[in-house]
């Protein structure tokens, strides 16, 4: 009992922390419908520039402010020269490897500056457990989920009531209609991937503290991250997120339940079984086959 | 024409690797030292590796980033045969090429649903699924550490090995592998099941309209791939006599995509050159100390924005640029009745006879009816029109009978057979053909393979036979190219065989779809709406065409706008509008039917509106 | 500055190596409604497209309100007072009407909101069906609605010219003959419109003056009663031989 | 200096493939029985695992300034050329090809992965290149099936040896007497497993429990759980920081305190980044230059700050053994080239169980012996364990935990 309670919370940050990445992937998708392949390292520079600039002596709030700033202008980039132009013809191959590229730049220049080994990225709140029987959390994990949650309601409240949010709920929507009431398409989705990059780093940040800051804190996560979208179906904030925090607990369970060594292969497997089951993913709507 | 720039490429490739082992003597020092030879045969590895993924990738359009796993598959499958089993070299090999041709063709069932990045991240899953048993099946694997003590490789009690003791064999029999590879790809890419997968790949709807079953060839295309993946994995086990997980890992997905990409993908050289070229600029970039994986990442950004097309894709754009240049275009006259357009028209059903009778047919998408309670009798040898103002569900009605869609009620059959729920393919093989309201042609084949593409379902020859190039193969291939050029000059575009389809202007691109439609030699053709677009001399054209295959026995079913070429060319009409018939019944009849006039013209009650009529 | 409000000369619009319009010279004068006709595939929309900014012309030069705006983008041309209503609508389906309408005056967001609000229940006069169905999705509403959602978003945006394409596309005749009255109504406002138009009578019945396209070629153009009289227009139209 | 050699080599493969008619540089005569004066190397310089080699390097770097110092080796000097194979197998395997067969190198030194040494076995038999390993520790890279090793040599730990050290520590410390072991899913993890068991059986008292995970694995609460609830009150330990570091967060959200005794795969970052969790965890290892050193180990330390710029203190000398050993290494080296005489690999193996050298991990004396088992050269008496106290790795001596009852 007590250890599933512990799964459960452990699951729901680990989780959390899909979800927060998921998040960022739909935020790209529905405006580019591509993505920025290596998010996951743009996660890291949340938590490693966090990290650095403290080391230079900039307070924890600012240090990670400005990481989080500059990882949103990391995103813009990737969007201008990396996506924008490779994303013309129908096949993704283009900015799946583009991105993919510079993911390497990125994680690769990371490890030669910083070094490969991780930093702790002290806070308050990773120093005691709230415990709960047998079990327990650390508070920073506890604002992971609170962060997922409420990144999903800002996001959503994003993009009904706020102009940009819904001029970027037009574009995803048609590009050519929105450039056709007056809406700068292209530059919609530089400001959506942004803010994805922005979302990244910001789940960086939170999360380095309980598992250190290092160059290569986001490859995994950030490949999970993206198929956890998938499997979502990328349609809606709210799935993503809701998948990124199933499949935290349901490693968590098969960790607890099954085997630890397997843990990704069960887990990966149960994905491909997904998409096999649900094509366009859990909460992605089948569109007719036009002939 | 194309894959001649490769061409060159490749025999230099293959002369300098055939004297390669050599050089020491030429230039009379210790070169190349074991260290290089290695190199060099792992790059012929992975040359072959990248060579299946690239008939995956630029052939069948679909992009996998698990290869990887499938390399390490066949790396497994033969050290585990020669550890565990003691299986001879040859053996292993060959069930090292078997086993992950049968896992690839699982690996194709997902394309049966998911495409692009789905599919992408399937072939992930796939490929850290795979890394992560072998890690942790110790017992089975050898886990981490991997397997060692790997026997060496003997073929008849020979040893192979890469010294000068042994004549550096086994150097030469990957380089037999590599060049074997070669051929494989160059003699599927030049036969029906290479036009297939990239018919498939560029146009899926045309490709099921020519009889093709896309699943089948995209099985195909992974197992293929999968196979020669095999093969190279069974080679590297036997030249490290060491395998771990450590080789196999999405990285290496990564890097064999960039070396055909790189290459070019959907060239022939292209994954060979890709490799060698990658693999060559991955030991400099060594030099780079710890900016090395950094140079690796600046390099993969510089291929993709510099040569988007790839090396050897690049290259054969200039070439075949200049090529075009000088070559004359004439736009022969249509229809062109040459000698021998026989077997193409021969098909017919028996005249008099019901060929496609639909009973009720409703068709629903959600909420919408498209196709309401349509009742159509198309007798066999006649032109059946089918009109009635856009959103009328003409098309609907097209699709329905050519098997896009299935009819929510109400019954189809042709020749006399329900074909209710039949996929296209099925129905294109029993002889409906049809074209696309905005043409669906294969734009980056050339005209010519166009309408080979057609002919998908006449060829008897077997794969096997095929890939050998046996004399049954060659013979169909040779009656298959001299019947397309005798379509090509029945719609008079003999003068674009070697252009890509894509660069046609738009009337000749409607006259190759006839042309390709034509190739499947059907007894049922349904054109949709073939004269928009066309000029009043095409539309004349047409006209005689249609007619000329009706008089031949051919039905046709002709869905248009342009009522007088109707008027002109079909013996009875249907008129559709919001799904309904509104009218049925000869030309003429139609003609005067003022519930006609109205849909298409309006009834516009305006002040100062004069409705021609 | 000259009193067309819009003119083309030698448009060509190509996909690749194939052109869909082979250099169309155009006028529409400030405050008139021309009406463009032909078969589909003619290349009407690619011109449409074209002026919108939708593509880019391959050759040619388009002005606009007195400038060259050739090669502007599609939300450029917006602000310059130029809306189109796309052929299909393209209304924003996942979005309420209200909020189309709002989206339709993108660029004066914020900045004047009255103005806004005023212009949407001017539009909202014109087409009252809408007013009932203000707050539902666009998605939910007929085409005939959609059709007058698409409009109304061009209107809120102030255009100098609206431009519509193929506003009868899969309208039952009773529609039409709501909609058409609306336009004319606008254009005595003194709104320019361009029409293109696959049921020439309607076309020819509301404007002034016609072109005829065939093959991406104008191959006839005048004053609408004239063209409606002309026997190639109908050839052209139904792909007719020209009767010699 | 790995630079040029690299893209000079690329150059030549490059052209042998191109034009098949290479204009040679530094050729070498076609039987090369004289080997070069030099140690090639292939370490892990550049990826997750840069910190091991810069942990070897300096190391050597500063033994061969000293030693050629005092006028080198049969009067030259002796060089490194170190190569870079991110701890990848192939690679290891590729440099290895480069130094015996391009660079001729009289000796060379290994990495930190035992993947990287087990994949080297055949082509350093092939080649009889003999091979010193200063960290891998697998069981299998020395001990070779049917007595097979002839090259391989290591200054450095050995997971059979180390087993029975852990346990017999652990022993000491257990009050419930569950014991259970926690090991990385690589290599050196799951090899150790089997060398654990049996070390365990010896001391006849079962496994309690035996748990892996992944690397960067960021939980382990199921395993820790499963462990407690077993009982276990003391685990032994193979991982390295970063996993450490997870392992403690997960025992922690449990309240879950057993005494912990890694093999030393932690290094002195793990302080950094466990912080006050890190508080009396026990490692075994050969050396700690943290805490009082001898005056010849602070010398030999004062040389490599002021080398290595880098190293501020000896909290940054990532793996402190290592960097011991590979010190001692080098020495023993240089000392078996010259009781060789000559420049032959042969003669260099057989003067390998000649060498009787003090060093400051040990006295080697000798430091091999020809049979397989002592192609190790450090003993189990040698071997230490460390205790963190204070953020400090120090010897568990200088500690409060010197013994059970924490």
């Amino acid at each position: 009992m007590e250890a599933i309670v512990q799964y459960l919370l452990t699951g729901l940050s680990a989780g959390s922390v899909y979800g927060l990445i998921a998040l960022g992937f739909y935020v790209m998708w529905s405006a580019a419908k591509a993505v920025n392949f290596t998010y996951g390292d743009v996660f890291m520079l949340g938590g490693v520039g966090t990290v650095v600039l403290m080391e230079l002596g900039l307070p924890l709030p600012v240090a990670a402010a400005t990481a989080i700033a500059g990882a949103a202008v990391v995103g813009a980039i990737v969007e201008r020269v990396f996506v924008r132009p490779f994303n013309r013809e129908a096949n993704s191959i283009g900015w799946m490897l583009t991105t993919i590229a510079v993911g390497i730049m990125i994680e690769s220049s990371t490890t030669a500056t910083y070094g490969p080994l991780g930093r702790p990225l002290p806070t308050p709140l990773v120093e005691h457990p709230i415990r709960i029987g047998g079990s327990g959390i650390y508070p920073q994990e506890l604002l992971l989920p609170v962060a997922a949650i409420a990144a999903t309601f800002a996001l959503e409240f994003f993009y009904k009531r706020t102009v940009l949010g819904r001029a970027m709920r037009a574009v995803s929507f048609n590009r050519v209609a929105a450039g056709l009431v007056g809406i700068d398409a292209d530059r919609i989705t530089l400001l959506a991937f942004a803010i994805a990059g922005g979302l990244g780093a910001f789940a960086g940040f939170l999360v380095a503290p309980v598992v250190q800051a290092s160059a290569s804190m986001g490859v995994i996560v950030g490949l999970k991250g993206f198929m956890v979208a998938i499997i979502a179906g990328i349609a809606n904030a709210r799935g993503v997120v809701i998948v990124g925090i199933l499949y935290g607990v349901a490693e968590k369970l098969i960790e607890g339940f099954l085997s630890t060594a397997a843990r990704d292969a069960i887990g990966f497997t149960l994905m491909i079984l997904l998409l096999l089951l649900f094509p366009q993913g859990l909460f992605g709507r089948a569109e007719v086959r036009k002939v | 024409m194309r894959g001649r720039a490769g061409l060159v490429l490749l025999l230099l490739l293959a002369a300098a690797l055939a004297v390669f082992p050599w050089v020491g003597d030429v230039i009379g020092e210790r070169f190349p030292t074991s260290y290089e030879l290695r190199l060099v045969m792992r790059a012929m590895i992975l040359a072959i590796v990248a060579i299946g993924l690239n008939i995956l990738v630029g052939y069948a359009g679909l992009v996998s980033l698990g290869q990887a796993a499938l390399y390490g598959l066949g790396a497994h499958v033969a050290a585990l045969l020669a550890l565990r089993a003691g299986f001879p070299f040859m053996a292993a090999l060959a069930f090292s090429v078997l086993i992950p041709a049968a896992v690839g063709a699982m690996l194709a069932f997902p394309t049966v649903r998911v495409r692009g990045v789905y599919l992408a991240v399937i072939t992930i899953a796939f490929g850290l699924v795979f890394v992560n048993i072998l890690r942790e099946w110790v017992g089975f694997t050898g886990g981490a550490s991997g397997l060692v003590g790997i026997p060496r490789p003997t073929i008849l009690g020979e040893r192979l090995g890469a010294t000068r003791a042994l004549n550096f064999n086994y150097y030469y029999l990957i380089l037999l592998f590599l060049l074997a590879a070669v051929g494989v790809q160059a003699a599927l890419v030049r036969s029906r099941y290479g036009r297939a997968m990239r018919a498939a790949a560029q146009s899926e709807n045309a490709a099921r309209a020519l009889g093709i079953n896309v699943v089948a060839i995209r099985t195909l295309a992974f197992s293929i791939s999968a196979g020669f993946a095999g093969l190279g994995g069974a080679l590297f086990t036997n030249l490290a006599l060491f395998v771990n997980y450590e080789t196999f890992t999405f990285t290496t997905s990564i890097e064999l995509l960039l070396m055909v990409i790189l290459g070019g993908s959907g060239t022939l050289a292209g994954p060979v050159v890709g490799t060698a070229v990658l693999f060559s600029a991955t030991q400099f970039l060594q030099g780079l100390g710890q900016w090395q994986t950094f140079g690796y990442g600046v390099l993969l950004a510089l291929v993709l924005f510099v040569l988007p097309r790839g090396i050897v894709g690049s290259l054969q754009r200039l070439m075949h640029r200049s090529v075009a240049a000088e070559t004359s275009r004439e736009t022969g006259h249509w229809p062109n009745w040459v000698e021998g357009l026989g077997p193409v028209t021969a098909r017919h059903d028996d005249a008099g006879q019901s060929t496609l009778l639909a009973r009720d047919v409703t068709l629903r998408f959600g909420g919408l009816t498209a196709v309401n309670a349509v009742n159509m009798d198309v007798r066999a040898g006649t032109v059946h029109a089918l009109i009635g103002p856009n959103g009328a569900g003409k098309s609907s009605m097209l699709n329905v009978v050519s098997g896009f869609y299935r009819a929510t009620s109400g019954e189809v059959s042709v020749f006399g057979e329900n074909v209710g729920g039949l996929p296209p393919y099925v129905l294109a093989r029993r002889g409906i053909a049809r074209t696309f309201q905005n043409t669906e042609l294969f734009g980056q084949m050339t005209v010519l393979e166009n309408v080979l593409v057609g002919q998908h379902p006449h060829f008897r020859a077997t794969f096997a036979e095929t890939v050998l190039r046996l004399p049954r193969f060659r013979r169909e291939e040779r009656a298959a190219l001299a019947e397309a050029r005798r379509l090509l000059d029945f719609v008079g575009l003999s003068g674009f065989a070697g252009e890509e389809a894509r660069n046609l202007p738009f009337g000749h691109q409607r006259r190759l779809e006839i042309a390709r439609a034509l190739a499947l030699r059907p007894k049922l053709l349904l054109l949709d709406e073939p004269a928009a677009g066309l000029t009043h001399g095409e539309i004349e054209d047409l006209v005689a065409l249609i007619r000329g295959l009706a008089d031949r026995g051919m039905t046709v079913v002709l869905v248009e706008h342009h009522v007088d070429m109707i008027m002109a060319v079909s013996d009875r009409v249907t008129v559709l509008d919001y799904g309904e018939v509104i009218a049925d019944g000869p030309p003429s009849a139609i003609q005067s039917n003022p519930k006609v006039i109205e849909a298409y013209f309006g009834n516009a009650k305006l002040p100062g509106v004069a409705v021609p009529a | 500055m000259s009193e067309a409000i819009l003119s083309l000369s030698g448009v060509r619009v190509a996909y690749g190596r194939i052109e869909a319009v082979r250099g169309v010279d155009l006028t529409v004068g400030r405050g008139a409604f021309v009406g463009v006709i032909g078969s589909n595939g003619a290349g009407k929309t690619s011109l449409m497209r074209a002026i919108s900014g939708v593509l880019r012309p391959a050759g040619g030069t388009i002005s606009f309100d007195g400038a060259d705006v050739t090669g502007q983008k599609s939300h450029q041309m917006v602000a310059r007072g130029l809306a189109m209503v796309p052929e299909g609508r393209m209304v924003f389906a996942d979005q309420s009407v209200r909020d189309n309408l709002v989206l339709g005056a993108y660029s004066r967001i914020g900045k004047d909101d009255a103005g806004i609000a005023a212009d949407i229940d001017k539009v909202l006069g014109l087409f009252p069906r809408l007013s009932e169905r203000i707050d539902q999705l666009a998605g939910t509403l007929s085409g005939g609605e959609q059709q007058m959602l698409a409009i109304a978003r061009g209107l809120v945006s102030r255009p100098k010219l609206l431009v519509i394409d193929e506003l009868s596309l899969g309208l039952a005749p009773k529609i039409l003959d709501l909609l058409f009255p609306v336009l004319t109504a606008l254009n005595k406002e003194g709104l320019s419109i361009l029409l293109v138009e696959q049921m020439a009578s309607y076309a020819l019945a509301v404007t002034e003056r016609t072109y005829v396209m065939e093959n991406g070629r104008v191959i006839l153009d005048g004053p609408s009663a004239q063209v409606a009289a002309d026997p190639r227009v109908l050839d052209a139209y139904l792909g007719r031989r020209g009767a010699a | 200096m790995a630079t040029d050699r690299f893209s000079g080599s690329g150059r030549r493969l490059l052209l042998g493939l191109v034009s098949a008619a290479a204009i040679g540089t530094a050729a070498l005569p076609a039987a090369a029985q004289r080997a070069q004066p030099c140690i090639g190397a292939s370490w892990e310089l550049t990826g997750p695992l840069a910190h091991t080699g810069m942990t070897i390097r300096i190391a050597v770097e500063t033994a061969l300034d000293e030693i050629n110092a005092a006028g080198g080796v049969l009067g030259q000097p002796l060089r490194l050329i170190a190569y870079d194979d991110v701890g990848e197998p192939a690679r290891a395997v590729d440099n290895a090809r480069r130094i015996g067969e391009r660079d001729n190198c009289i000796v060379m030194m290994g990495g930190f992965r035992t993947p990287n040494a087990i994949a080297l076995r055949d082509p350093l038999a092939e080649m009889e290149l003999p091979w010193m390993g200063v960290i891998s520790a697998g069981t299998g890279v020395i001990e070779h099936p049917n007595n097979a090793n002839k090259w391989m040599f290591r200054v450095s730990m050995k997971d059979r040896w180390v087993a029975p050290f852990l346990v017999e520590a652990a022993k000491a410390r257990s009050r419930s007497g569950k014991i259970a072991l926690v090991f990385e899913g690589t290599a050196w993890g799951q090899g150790a497993v089997p060398d654990v068991e049996r070390a365990m059986a010896a001391a006849n008292t079962p496994l309690a429990g035996k748990e892996t995970f992944n690397i960067a694995d960021q939980d382990m609460s199921a395993q820790m759980i499963r462990l407690r609830d077993a009982g276990v009150d003391t685990i032994i330990f193979y991982g390295v920081d970063r996993e450490a570091t997870n392992m403690l967060r997960s025992m922690d959200r449990l309240g879950y305190k057993p005494t912990i005794i890694s093999a030393w795969g932690i290094g002195v970052q793990f302080a950094r980044t466990a912080g006050p969790l890190a508080e009396g965890v026990l490692v075994a290892g050969t050396y700690t230059w943290m805490g009082d050193l001898p005056p010849r180990a602070a010398g030999v330390l004062q040389r490599i700050q002021a080398k290595f710029p880098q190293i501020a203190s000896a909290a940054d000398i990532p793996l402190p053994s290592g960097t011991a050993n590979a010190y001692d290494a080098t020495y023993i080296i240089a000392e078996a080239i010259k009781l060789a005489g000559r420049f032959d690999r042969d003669a260099f193996r057989q003067a390998l169980f000649r060498v009787n050298y003090e060093g400051i991990v040990a006295n080697y004396a000798p430091a091999f012996e020809p049979r397989q088992e002592r192609h190790d050269a450090i003993l189990p008496a040698s071997y230490k364990l460390f205790a963190f106290h204070n953020g400090a790795m120090l010897p568990v001596e200088q500690t409060p935990f010197r013994q059970a009852a924490r």
